[in-house]
């Protein structure tokens, strides 16, 4: 029963992770129709930028955080402008092309700036150390990791679901010639979620960076993983993305605890047999 | 009206002619460019076999991506299986002709094929791309768990290919290797030429554009695509082999995630949907590769990077594509 | 005559909602038959069930005497039972000759054939070149569908449905969204469609109904509530109901 | 005409043979992608040696030509090995961070009449699969198996063994496995991990739920490591007093900067350790870090790289520039020397470097950087591996 207990408290924290990493690129494959292979690229600008601010500016975790997500749009709106406003609507495989064409650019230009070594954000006391549960002693940080999750997903869905620019958004998504021809400035609004896609990615950088450190092949180490959670909880929605981040965290946590040498089995066996129950992802929607 | 019937059969047949016409025309480049990069580059035959079992795999990866609309970033599943499976059948079963090692290599790609295949074919979009990454973690993983087999992560070693038609040796030269390629090249790109163009070939494009239209027509688009998943398997598995026999060893890189997605990038560069396509974007990339990584190894993948950006700037339908469009489009404008 | 396609009871339902309910028809070879109904009467349910897109709860559907119910859309196809498209669903990079070609390979079983071409195929390119040339779309042979009119991508939608040679044929509004200017051709060609085929038109343009069926079928609310000639349609009380009941005039469905 | 093209021929041929006083050594590793690290310590380590020793052998000036493999990809290295023998004329081989694609080449080299001087590659295999193999770097056997004396010493009997499921790991497993049973102690459980493990906490919830005492860990040098030595710590397995046990490869000078305070007090086993107090290592320090720009990227394949091209130039003294491939081989048989990681020699029989292991524990300085601080010796080790093999 211990066992059960402790697997679920990895699973609950290693999926929240995941989830605070991959929701910005759910924003943006689902609603922006964008297979943005370069998500996990941004995530590490994020990360570099607060590992530069606490490290070697010496500001305080919040401040590098806040100066993360604000620097790493700040970067990214330009190549959405340049790079990203050609490709709204084009076929996947363009889409593919230039994504992994900007993740390339970026890992070259991390590795000429920051060097080929690991960079870590040093937490402040109070995410130090560990918190005991009784059973079983968890990292501060994870925890603050699950807050972070909870709080995105909240904040998310309000702004998706009840206010007036969630409304544009899902009109812009369903029906962009629509959405236009009703005032709805649909440039500004897919430029506002890139943005939001570009921060969330930045923010589950540096909060994940515990468990995925910031080095310059970040961008395609973990590319993979971020593309088949969003795929599996169904590209735009975060109830799906919640829910996949966490039976995938789940079957990769006990898969490693029960049967370590057959973990990779388990998990990619998972999501095949999941995309083939749900061809649309656990929150598809019909007839996209 | 007759007139106009018979102005269109005739059309029909000079159509015929010119492509029957670029049929030996592609040939012609392929040896051209073999003799060519023979001439240019004797003493790097290695890397010019190298880069024709690529565009083996390249070309099966046209087959289901291109002329099918089938999206998988896990094709390096169906090369490195024809890889391991003449591999295998040289190290452990001493199966060490290579012609016999081609005839497993492609049987083994086939079956890999037909695997993936059926897993694949399963979804579409997106889905079927998360479908294909993780069909090709699983393959990596048990090749590497099957280290009896396939030397797990030390690569299968040990491939002692006999000379070629009990004559020409596989030696430091690469000569023979070289040529055992191109010719491999030239049969099989010969004979996906006549695929494409064939009424098989015009169901795939059928089926990729409009699948229900094709069920309305009473055909199956599924097993159509099956076909298809085990022709390119052939394809690739003979790709594989070829790497396998040149340089005698099979690596777990076979099938891995980043050859999969190289070939996909390599495809695309050069244009979807045209076997010249595929070609094209085989020796653009790699030499590009080549001489990039050659000249500033620290720096060479943001110039990719930038190369894949400028292609999809500029040159949206691909290299080959964009240029071939231009060129009909100037061919209409002259008429 | 005898009876070539046939209907038996067909039930479908979705949630508890019956969209089919108890649906029988027969047709002998040579048969003109409009199926109308007002929106919503599950006509497009009806059409999925016939061809095999969806599985009856209930139900039988005959082909030549043979139950197909079954049997999957491509098994009918082959078995005679051909359907076209409300909206026109045809290849935009294929030309009108690879789109016939390609019906007539499919119903040899040479659509499978990895080699040679089909205008190397003297007696492909002879029925091709005989079915345009009915339709009129002869000039268009070697044009691709993305450069041809929506008429005559209607037209060659018809082409590729007899190139199945089918022995029923199921017409889903074949002259939708066509200008005025060229329906004509459509009517044309529907009146030179060969004389032992079963057609069955569903169809909104009364006109077209009128002058095209020997047998009008209406649908309504999931059963079939009248069935017999273009000429006591109009004058059946429950038809009216059907088409006034759901609409504020009854010249909509002119 | 045909005579004249000929006379030309002869004389490029002739011009070429009486000019050869360039000798080409074709470097093989990772100098792009996710491994760049390593391929820069290569060059460090040459360039250091060449710094240190003279661009010359005798009368003959060297050149060096670097190839890129960035991952394990034997075909590709394979392919590169060719070119460099065919095209470039390159008298010798040498690099190599992985051992497929070092497999890869083995075959070539005797058509060729090149040896092979592999600089990192550490399965104990490679040396056998041609007499012209020399290695100047370790095996993973050679690295742990005084491991499992060190934590029998500290009084440890029952060892958990963690290692990344691949031929490296799979090797650290064995060797420690059989040298804590040969010295009476018990492995209560052997966990093979997916390379690609990102979240090593449910591993050591199992370390936890085992009842060992000690743990035993490989995983390859670079970002995982971080998160490993996180988990240990974080899932208050150093608080209840289990003892972390690994090869080198964990506490690589270049990580630790990034794993800092949580590494303090790890302890390893390796051959060399940045921090080595003599002579010789001071100098290549100096001359090292120089070379790679930034001092804190040095780490071990830099040595490696520096050993291996000793043992290059006294190949070329041997042979003086001739290309004789075995007679370079005999030549470094039974040599020794004294490197920046101490006194080494080449064993005459396998070809392996014989050498020092160091057991090291994560210390910090006094300027707080992190190093790995020498604290015992194991004299004169060569490659157990090569004997599990028979």
């Amino acid at each position: 029963m211990q066992t059960v207990f402790s697997i679920a408290v990895d699973a609950l924290a290693y999926g929240m992770v995941l989830f605070v990493i991959s929701i910005g690129l759910s924003v943006t494959m689902g609603l922006m129709r964008v297979v943005n292979l370069a998500h996990g690229a941004f995530a590490m600008i994020g990360g570099y930028i607060a590992s530069y601010a606490a490290r070697d500016l010496g500001l305080g975790y919040g401040f590098a955080v806040l100066l993360a997500v604000f620097g790493t749009i700040v970067i990214a709106v330009p190549i959405e402008r340049l790079l990203y406003r050609r490709i709204y609507g084009a076929p996947e495989l363009t889409q593919v092309l230039m994504t992994i064409g900007i993740t390339f650019c970026i890992i070259g230009i991390a590795n000429y700036v920051f060097g080929p070594t690991l960079k870590t954000v040093p937490l402040p006391p109070a995410l130090q150390g560990s918190v005991d549960l009784g059973f079983r002693s968890i990292a501060t940080h994870r925890i603050f990791a699950i807050g972070c999750g909870l709080g995105v997903a909240v904040a998310l869905w309000y702004l998706i679901e009840k206010t007036a620019f969630g409304v544009k958004l899902r009109a812009a998504v369903d029906n962009a010639a629509m959405a236009a021809a009703l005032g709805v400035r649909t440039e500004i609004v897919y430029a506002v979620s890139f943005a939001v896609a570009v921060g969330l990615a930045a923010l589950g950088g540096v909060v994940g960076a515990e468990l995925l450190p910031v080095e310059p092949y970040y961008a395609l180490r973990y590319m993979v993983t971020f593309l088949v959670v969003v795929s599996v909880g169904g590209a735009g929605s975060i109830p799906g993305a919640l829910v996949a981040c966490l039976l995938l965290g789940g079957i990769d946590t006990a898969g490693r605890y029960l049967v370590p040498e057959f973990g990779e089995f388990f998990f990619y066996l998972a999501v095949i047999a999941i995309v083939c129950v749900f061809p649309r992802g656990l929150a598809g929607r019909a007839g996209q | 009206m007759t007139m106009a019937t018979m102005n269109d059969a005739l059309a029909g047949a000079q159509g015929k002619g010119r492509k029957r016409g670029r049929d030996l025309a592609g040939l012609a480049v392929i040896l051209g460019l073999a003799v060519l990069g023979y001439l240019l580059f004797p003493n790097n035959l290695a890397l010019l076999t190298r880069m024709t079992a690529i565009a083996l795999l390249v070309l099966s990866l046209d087959l289901v991506t291109g002329y099918c609309g089938v999206a998988t970033l896990g094709h390096a599943a169906l090369f490195g299986s024809g890889a391991y499976a003449s591999g295998i059948a040289a190290v452990h079963f001493g199966i060490t002709d290579p012609l016999l090692m081609l005839a497993c290599g492609i049987l083994g790609g086939a079956v890999a094929g037909l695997v993936c295949g059926i897993v694949i074919l399963r979804a579409h979009g997106l889905p079927q791309l998360v479908l294909s990454i993780a069909l090709i973690h699983l393959f990596h993983e048990f090749a590497n768990k099957a280290s009896a087999w396939t030397g797990g992560s030390d690569g299968l070693a040990g491939i002692a290919p006999d000379p070629l038609l009990g004559y020409f040796e596989f030696d430091l030269w690469g000569r023979t290797a070289y040529v055992l390629g191109i010719i491999l090249l030239a049969v099989v790109f010969a004979l996906l030429r006549l695929i494409v163009r064939s009424p098989f070939g015009m169901l795939c494009r059928g089926v990729k554009e409009d699948p229900i239209r094709i069920r309305a027509m009473g055909a199956s688009p599924k097993l159509a695509l099956m076909k298809m998943y085990v022709i390119s398997g052939a394809v690739a598995g003979a790709g594989g082999t070829l790497n396998a026999i040149s340089t005698q060893v099979v690596g777990l890189d076979s099938l891995s995630f980043t050859l999969s997605a190289e070939s996909l990038v390599m495809l695309v560069l050069g244009g979807t949907g045209s076997l010249f396509g595929a070609l094209t974007g085989t020796i653009v990339f790699m030499f590009f590769e080549d001489i990039v990584s050659a000249a500033n190894p620290f720096h060479w993948l943001t110039m990719v990077g930038a190369l894949l950006i400028a292609v999809v700037l500029f040159a949206p339908k691909g290299l080959y594509g964009t240029v071939a469009g231009l060129a009909a489009r100037r061919r209409g404008a002259g008429r | 005559m005898s009876t070539i396609f046939e209907v038996r009871s067909l039930k479908r339902a979705f949630g508890g909602l019956a969209v089919t309910n108890d649906v029988s028809l027969a047709m002998a070879p040579g048969d003109r038959v409009a199926l109308i109904g007002p929106n919503g009467a599950g006509k497009t349910t009806f059409v999925n069930l016939v061809t095999g897109n969806l599985t009856p709860d209930s139900g039988d559907v005959l082909i030549g005497g043979e139950s197909v119910t079954r049997i999957d859309a491509t098994g009918r196809v082959r078995r005679g039972l051909v359907r076209s498209f409300q909206v026109t669903r045809l290849f935009q990079e294929m030309t009108s000759a690879e789109h016939v070609a390609l019906a007539v390979l499919q119903r040899d079983g040479r659509a499978g054939r990895m080699f040679g071409h089909f205008l190397a195929m003297p007696e492909v390119m002879a029925e091709v070149a005989g079915l345009l040339g009915k339709l009129g779309l002869s000039e268009l042979m070697h044009r691709r569908v993305s450069e041809i009119a929506y008429g005559q991508q209607r037209l060659l939608e018809i082409a590729v449905a007899l190139a199945l040679k089918p022995r029923v044929l199921l017409l889903d509004e074949p002259a939708a969204g066509v200008p005025q200017s060229d329906t004509g051709r459509i009517e044309q060609a529907l009146a030179d469609l060969p004389a032992d085929l079963a057609v069955l038109m569903i169809e909104h343009d009364m006109d077209l109904v009128f002058r095209f069926a020997k047998r009008v079928i209406v649908l309504a609310a999931g059963t079939i509530i009248f069935d017999g000639s273009p000429l006591d349609v109009t004058r059946d009380a429950r038809v009216r109901e059907a088409y006034l009941g759901s609409y504020a005039n009854a010249g909509h469905a002119a | 005409m045909k005579r004249t093209i000929l006379a030309a021929l002869a004389a490029l041929t002739i011009a070429g043979t009486a000019h050869a006083d360039t000798i080409k050594i074709g470097v093989i590793g990772p100098f792009s992608g996710p491994f760049a690290l390593q391929g820069k310590n290569f060059k460090a380590g040459i360039d250091a040696y060449k710094a240190l020793n003279g661009s010359k052998v005798g009368d003959d000036d060297l050149e060096i030509i670097y190839r890129d493999v960035p991952q394990p990809d034997p075909a590709q290295s394979k392919a590169l090995a060719q070119e460099l023998v065919v095209k470039e004329g390159v008298q010798y081989l040498a690099g190599f961070y992985f051992t497929p694609d070092a497999m890869a080449v083995t075959p070539l080299l005797e058509q060729a009449n090149v040896p092979l001087v592999i600089m990192n590659a550490a399965t104990s295999a490679i040396v056998t699969k041609s007499p012209l193999v020399v290695r100047t770097s370790f095996t993973l056997w050679q690295t742990s198996t005084p491991m499992a004396k060190v934590a029998k010493d500290a009084g440890v009997s029952k060892v958990i063994s963690v290692v990344s499921d691949y031929g490296p790991g799979v090797d650290a497993e064995n060797a420690f496995k059989k040298g804590f049973e040969a010295a009476g102690g018990q492995i209560v459980e052997a966990i093979r991990m997916p390379l690609a493990t990102n979240d090593f906490s449910p591993i050591m919830q199992r370390v936890k739920d085992s009842g060992a005492e000690g743990l035993f860990a490989f995983l390859p040098s670079g970002p995982t490591t971080l998160g490993f030595v996180k988990a240990f710590n974080e899932n208050g397995l150093k608080d209840a007093g289990i003892k972390f046990f690994a090869p080198g490869d964990l506490t690589q000078e270049s990580d630790l900067p990034a794993l800092g305070e949580a590494a303090l007090g790890i302890q390893t086993t390796f051959h060399y350790a940045v921090s080595h107090d003599s002579p010789e290592n001071k100098a290549f320090v100096e001359a090292a870090g120089k070379a790679i720009g930034n001092p804190a990227e040095l780490s071990f394949p830099s040595v490696g790289a520096y050993d291996g091209m000793h043992v290059i130039y006294k190949m070329i003294e041997a042979t003086g520039g001739e290309q004789d491939a075995e007679k370079a081989v005999d030549a470094v048989k039974g040599l020794s020397w004294t490197s920046p990681r101490g006194p080494v020699s080449i064993d005459p029989e396998s070809r392996h470097i014989t050498q020092n292991i160091y057991l090291r524990e994560v210390a910090k300085a006094e300027d707080g950087s992190y190093y790995n601080k020498e604290i015992a010796t194991f004299e004169k080790q060569g490659d157990p591996g090569l004997a599990a093999m028979k």
